[in-house]
């Protein structure tokens, strides 16, 4: 089981990095922010697979659902930044 | 500013309805986060639920009308709407899916406005995440009891507008289901007036 | 950032992550010795629920969770709290946050300990979090004698009816 | 810790990050930005609830699975309005759909 935890783990490493593509080339803002805010998804997963790697999961748990919050959190503010950018132009 | 937004309109009697299953949900996160059920630890995690609660009930999540009461009671049907809303995610899921890998994309894509008479903001909410969430359909306004929705087939489109997910949600909330969807309208980019 | 968000998704999922999220920030306060945490971390994370309801109901609305005018004089007390535990037990001879020294009649010396912890940390907790919050309201220019503290907060459209 | 309790866990994670990998695949490959919101939202949310499950499944019914009960609900209700709330925004921006026949590539604005 631990090397099937070892695999799955680098496994999850490589799909959380192929959004990047979408973060260097994606042709407006918006492809880049939705592609990070994907990329901070997973990353939830990525934590909690570290917790069962160390053998300490119960305090990667407070640490994933602290990430996971704290993502919704930034993917708002991103949001209303560019609500706010608009309703200024005009 | 807006006056006539929910923080005004909580009014004296806010101790109903949505409240106690507010606070309950939090005391249930508490404990299962706590694991310590000492004296000491229960009394910390109902103050920390007392203080939540006292900084914020002014922002209340779901009405708290003495009338409302009996929306209580229908909240407690929610957990059996997630089983359902589970098959919905692995249904859209393997529709993403066959249109990702196969080798050429095929979608249609195109938008659809509806409103929805639903009975308060909770059902409301309910009902914009479950169509993020079931197949090919993204809430992509919300104003009022108006969607706009994108729907990535046109297939995707038809199948919301023919009600069932609208309704299932009005029925979930206690209401009868009708008009949860009137005046709804499929359309491309190109043809907005 | 000063105006409500106009999607009532947005402002009710908001306001139940809000109370998720500090209740958490709590749970991480008190919590702090058995798990990762303790009160820079709880109080982080309760300046983030004030913040994002600052976010998405606008910044007048969100003046009843935790208003601008208190945050300054909570930040002092928290570090009063912080400070005066430790001056507490100097004053007992003990050395500075050394919180077994305190003689509380009935109370062995470990439970003594962790309550000063306890406390502790809350102090440092409710001065991280209206700190955090003090700076938030600053950026906005929205602070007790800044440039804009009454500007106008227009809004974009109507208000969701909730 | 049973041979079968492993099996599920492995089969859901392996599941998980399969269907993670069709989001990711359609963030890159879908054709604009409306599109690959339906990647992010829905594909996401059921990816992760799926290796959070496995997760919970191979921990077995202690304290760390109640934390992980808790981090799959928050997902699901704070993904999907993550990704309204950037949709929204490129709407109120004005992005507009890509759809069969234009080839604006989903950059034209009103």
């Amino acid at each position: 089981m631990e090397s099937f935890f070892v695999g799955a783990t680098v496994a999850l490493v490589g799909i959380i990095l192929l959004p990047f593509y979408r973060v260097i080339r994606g042709p407006t803002v918006f492809d880049r922010l939705l592609a990070i805010g994907a990329m901070g998804a997973k990353t939830v997963g990525l934590v909690c697979m570290f917790g069962f790697l160390y053998g300490r999961f119960y305090m990667f748990a407070d640490i994933a659902l602290a990430y996971a919050t704290l993502n919704f959190i930034a993917g708002i503010a991103v949001a209303k930044y560019f609500s706010r950018e608009r309703s200024a132009e005009k | 500013m807006p006056n006539n937004r929910t923080t005004s309109a909580s009014g004296s009697s806010r101790r109903h309805g949505y409240f106690w299953v507010e606070a309950g949900v939090l005391l249930v996160f508490w404990f299962l986060m706590s694991g310590k059920f000492d004296p000491v630890h229960i009394g910390l995690g109902l103050t920390a639920v007392g203080i939540v609660m006292g900084l914020q009930h002014r922002l209340p999540i779901g009405p708290r009308d003495k009338a409302d009461q009996s929306l209580m009671a229908h909240s407690f049907r929610f957990p059996l709407y997630l089983p359902w809303l589970a098959v919905q995610m692995i249904k859209a899921t393997w529709q993403v899916a066959v249109i990702v890998v196969s080798p050429r994309i095929n979608i249609d894509p195109c938008l659809v406005e509806f409103r929805s008479i639903q009975q308060h903001s909770v059902a409301h909410v309910t009902l914009g995440n479950s169509i993020t969430l079931t197949p090919g359909t993204l809430t992509l306004q919300i104003d009022g009891d108006r969607y706009r929705v994108h729907a990535l087939t046109s297939r995707n489109a038809d199948d919301l507008l023919e009600g069932a997910i609208p309704s299932h949600v009005s029925r979930l909330f206690g209401g009868s289901g009708e008009g949860a969807v009137c005046e709804g309208r499929k359309f491309k980019h190109e043809e907005e007036a | 950032m000063t105006n409500p968000s106009e999607s009532v998704i947005i402002v009710v999922v908001s306001r139940a992550l809000a109370r998720l999220i500090q209740l958490f920030g709590i749970y991480v306060i008190i919590h702090g010795h058995y798990s990762p945490g303790g009160g820079f971390q709880g109080g982080a994370l309760l300046a983030a629920g004030v913040i994002l309801l600052r976010m998405t109901e606008g910044y007048r609305e969100s003046q009843t969770e935790t208003s601008t005018a208190a945050a300054i004089p909570l930040a002092s007390l928290g570090a009063l709290i912080f400070a005066g535990t430790g001056l507490v037990t100097l004053a007992f001879g003990g050395y500075y946050m050394d919180y077994g020294a305190v003689p509380v009649p009935g109370v062995e010396e470990p439970i003594v300990r962790y309550y000063g912890i306890l406390l502790v940390e809350f102090g440092i907790g409710l001065a991280v979090m209206t700190a955090l919050v003090a700076i938030f309201d600053d950026m906005l220019g929205q602070a007790p004698g800044g440039d804009g503290e009454h500007a106008p907060a227009e809004s974009t459209g109507a208000p969701p009816k909730i | 810790m049973s041979l079968v309790q492993d099996i599920v866990a492995a089969s859901l994670i392996v599941a998980g990050l399969l269907i993670m990998l069709v989001g990711s695949l359609g963030i890159l490959r879908l054709p604009d930005f409306f599109t690959r919101t339906h990647a992010a939202s829905k594909v996401d949310t059921t990816g992760i609830i799926f290796l959070l499950a496995g997760l919970a499944v191979f921990e077995g019914p202690t304290q760390a699975m109640g934390k992980l009960l808790i981090t799959i609900a928050v997902i699901m209700l704070a993904n999907p309005v993550a990704v309204h709330a950037l949709a929204r925004a490129a709407w109120n921006y004005g992005e507009r759909p890509w759809s069969n026949g234009d080839d604006s590539g989903g950059r034209k604005s009103k």
